[in-house]
């Protein structure tokens, strides 16, 4: 393993503190507990927006905060959901009064972690709701699993509940926009190799020269099946297909399109996969009306990408265009 | 012979040091079927429940609960993960009823019943889900069945670990169809669940401590 | 080899087509022959800014085209620099009247294409200037060497050029400021990996499972030397000190630090870099006034980072500060 | 017997094929020491150099030139690189002094002392700095050797090839001082310059297609 790390224990936190350094007029990173919040503190009257998550899937969730998107964010171990006494103080930080989404990805750990935070949070007479995003359409939802896993799409509700939130719309409308972006957005990756966590040093799973793992989280956990490995465009239809046959995408419909590398991918592949997407997404005469390309939410240093659609309206378009302001994502 | 305060700490310290020596291998099982972080997740937790007995000294801990409640607060903070919150319930609720000077054999039952019950309130996981909650309860099930055949706290904890570790292996068969093992479908099958072998660990050291402290010999 | 790719001789093209359609707003994509302009023509009275070179470093350098910073840029094959074919083009698209810099990294390929295109852009009666990035402190400047190379010290005299030519300033100036970035910028890499050009097929060097290459390029060629596998902070120090000294930089200095993956590193560890040279830094009372850290100037999915520092000034601040909407780069 | 533009495309084709051949040893060279593309790029320039013949059809192709100057611009417009300018202009510099429809054994010199000439006037490189000025620049001169001896044209052409090819191997130990391998240092020395080896495959194919055209067999 090879790693531009000191301590690989110290990693989550001697990167933060790069990030805090880097954009110190955007975010205020705390140590003692973990968590990320806005240099400028909470915006009177505005609802929170808290999200978080293990880390190595930089730079979701930390870089996100900031104008028109996050109010704090908070990290766990590589891979590892945060406990609750680091998402407490997040949660404090982002209320102005207005009360505060949480945005979960469904995982059993950040689940459970999250609930119980919030729970302290409500015991302390905060206004906290809860989304849970699961947009992996590898995952059945179904009851042999613990239910769809949450991937890019996230980049998508925070985005859009950010931008609610920001123009001045209440919790419960805060809340409902971003339960609107999780039932229209749906995800689907590939991995060509795994990824090492610092402190395991070994790679998540053992892959062949010539194969591939397709619906694969980002996690490093191993995909639903193994393939031999292909050329984009058959790779890419392997990704696309499920999301839109699962979004049942009409004719006529418009789209947000996500190409999302998985870390180690260099940005010219990532775009020849968006093209395919798209050729694809035409094919079923739905109209990309937005995209976004590049590594937002990874998996370490993951050789993959991912595709994720979501489903627009006039009113997800607007939130999406809106301005945000963030290491991360910026317009 | 019950088990006391003393024994409770002496659980949590070796479970400590056991994990730390699972640690490769709790990892490598989470590395099959989950994301790899089992063993390093249970080893920052146990190592800062040590810490936190070491530094807080043990003069104001007089029943067994008081033990369990540092480790469940401890785990719960310093884990994170799904088995954070778990095992930080399981001690929860053990140690509120085991709020006591000295457990007997009824009150290991009663202990083990609890933190069961606190993996399943918050997991949801039935048995056969291929999770820890199928090293629980058998263990809970042993337990009972060595305690009403009269055995002594060291007896029934013996019970306990032998049936955990039965039920750990169990799981090397089964389809994932909660926690992160359950994505991969029928590919989770062939490997134990990490969690429940972390289980039977507790549980082994929980067993090895109260022969230690009762000098009960093995049969 | 496994990469997200059809005919690995149609990467460039194939990439360049997604990257097309996901910035429409922003750029169009020429294919006969390839270059990319400004969506929205060249703006009159302004002068034209462009840049090229070999693919494989994306976003570099059609990543960059956009208000406040490139008019045009010229992709050739992976590491290969395009022809004067491509160049004229480009120049000709990006000149309203007021003249277009060319903003050359300094490869003999590189000088020796564009030398040749801004000849015939000139027989055509048009005022072009030149510049030579030459920010890599890895190879001497020497009788013995072809010059010390461009590498990401490129994204800031790129994006600082830009700036003035949005501005209004003359050619003449805007080329100045140009070579004063030049003049004041540096640059040392590391590779952790090997990177694999699509149509080679193998790594371009091999290196162990414990070995490094310090002072490498951006075009997978092999560095100065090769050393253990150590931590980030020895790794770092052997970027920083270089840099620093060649610059001569002297305590009280302000400068802009760039931490640049090399494509395959995840960003956490780029921060990590960044925290590490900021301290290297501070210890020799630079202050770090402006910050950048991402992957700019790439090496396809090779694992590594370079750290460039660019001594600032007021004016330079100013034009680092000034709005820039592209597809990489966005305040 | 004089070289024509027979010759001329007979030679540009047999490079093209040699190019083929030669791309993966080529490739090879340069990943060595440089960055891994003169196979690709002259692979991908020589066979627009085939289609551009092919296409255009014979016909107002008369003189030697007339082929070289097709060479020339194709390889400047298709190639890129370092390789692309320098042979384009080596190409060029040749057209303009073959522009005639037989070449004898001085014609021969005079092309190869242009093509020379362009190479070291864009590159500015000498002898001893690892480029493909070690193969030309000794070609150059056993091609005058063998004109003076008296030579045919194939005959100088064959002697140009093996000083090429002899000089390419003589760059082995040099350390490069222009071009990317110069990026090297003392690392550049052990190895090949791929550029020098090219040049060789370039001028053993043109004494090749010499020999065949004029039937001179090897001595
Ligand atoms: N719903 C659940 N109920 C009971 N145990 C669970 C549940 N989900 C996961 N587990 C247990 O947690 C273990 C994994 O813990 P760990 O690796 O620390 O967390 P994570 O899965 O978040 O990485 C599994 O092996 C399993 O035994
Ligand atoms: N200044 C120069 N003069 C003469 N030949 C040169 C010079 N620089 C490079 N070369 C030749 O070009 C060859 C490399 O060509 P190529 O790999 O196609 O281009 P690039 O170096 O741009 O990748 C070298 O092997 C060398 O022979
Ligand atoms: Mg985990
Ligand atoms: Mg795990
Ligand atoms: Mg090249
Ligand atoms: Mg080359």
């Amino acid at each position: 393993m090879k790693k531009l790390l000191d301590d690989p224990a110290e990693a989550v936190v001697d990167s933060l503190g790069g990030f805090g350094l880097a954009h110190a007029d955007l975010v205020t990173v705390h140590l003692d507990p973990v968590h990320v919040t806005r240099a400028s503190g909470p915006v009177p009257g505005k609802v929170g927006v808290v999200s978080g998550g293990g880390a190595g899937h930089e730079p979701l969730h930390a870089g996100f905060v900031g104008d028109g998107m996050l109010d704090a964010a908070v990290p766990g171990a590589v891979f590892t959901s945060p406990t609750p006494d680091q998402i407490l103080p997040a949660i404090q930080a982002s209320d102005s009064g207005a009360g505060v989404l949480t945005i979960v990805k469904n995982y059993t750990g950040d689940v459970l972690n999250f609930e119980t935070a919030v729970e302290l949070a409500q015991a302390e007479g905060l206004q906290v709701a809860s989304v849970l995003v699961n947009d992996d359409v590898a995952v059945e939802d179904s009851l042999y699993t613990a239910g769809r896993r949450g991937v890019a799409g996230t980049v998508a509700v925070e985005k859009i509940a950010g931008a609610a939130a920001a123009r001045g719309d209440s919790l419960d409308d805060v809340a409902a926009v971003a339960e609107r972006v999780v039932r229209g957005v749906r995800s689907m990756g590939v991995a060509l190799t795994a990824c090492t966590v610092p402190h395991v040093g070994r790679p998540s799973f053992d892959l062949g020269e010539d194969e591939i793992e397709i619906g694969i989280g980002i996690h490093g956990e191993p995909g639903r099946h193994r393939i031999p490995m292909g050329p984009a465009s058959d790779i890419t239809r392997r990704l696309v297909d499920p999301v839109a046959d699962d979004l049942a995408l009409e004719p006529g419909e418009r789209v947000l399109l996500l190409v999302n590398g998985m870390g180690g991918t260099p940005l010219s592949e990532l775009y020849v996969v968006y093209g395919r997407a798209r050729e694809l997404l035409e094919e079923r005469a739905v109209t990309v009306s937005r995209s976004l390309v590049g590594n937002y939410v990874t998996s370490l240093e993951m050789q993959g990408a991912s595709v994720t659609v979501l489903r627009l309206d006039d009113e997800l378009e607007t939130l999406w265009d809106a301005p945000v302001h963030t290491a991360a994502l910026h317009w | 012979m019950g088990l006391d305060v003393a024994w409770a700490e002496r659980w949590v310290r070796r479970t400590a040091e056991r994990i730390a020596e699972a640690k490769g291998e709790l990892t490598e099982l989470d590395r099959q079927i989950g994301d790899g972080d089992h063993g390093e997740n249970l080893h920052r937790g146990f190592q800062a429940v040590v810490a936190k007995l070491d530094e807080s000294g043990g003069a104001e801990r007089t029943e067994v609960g008081d033990v369990l409640m540092v480790v469940a607060t401890t785990l719960m903070s310093k884990v994170g993960g799904a088995s954070g919150p778990l095992y930080g319930t399981a001690f929860l609720r053990a140690a509120k009823r085991s709020a006591r000077r000295e457990v007997d054999g009824s009150g290991v039952v009663v202990l083990l019943e609890a933190a069961l019950e606190g993996v399943t309130s918050r997991g949801k996981a039935e048995v056969g889900e291929k999770t820890m909650v199928d090293a629980l309860a058998p263990a809970v099930e042993a337990a009972t069945a060595a305690s009403d055949a009269g055995q002594d706290p060291a007896g029934v904890l013996r019970a306990a670990a032998e049936a955990a570790e039965a039920g750990a292996e169990a799981t090397v068969p089964l389809v994932a169809t909660k926690g992160r093992a359950s994505y991969l479908g029928e590919r989770s099958a062939g490997h134990m669940d990490p969690g429940s072998r972390s289980s039977a660990i507790i549980l082994r050291a929980a067993a090895d401590t109260a022969q230690d402290v009762t000098g009960t010999t093995a049969p």
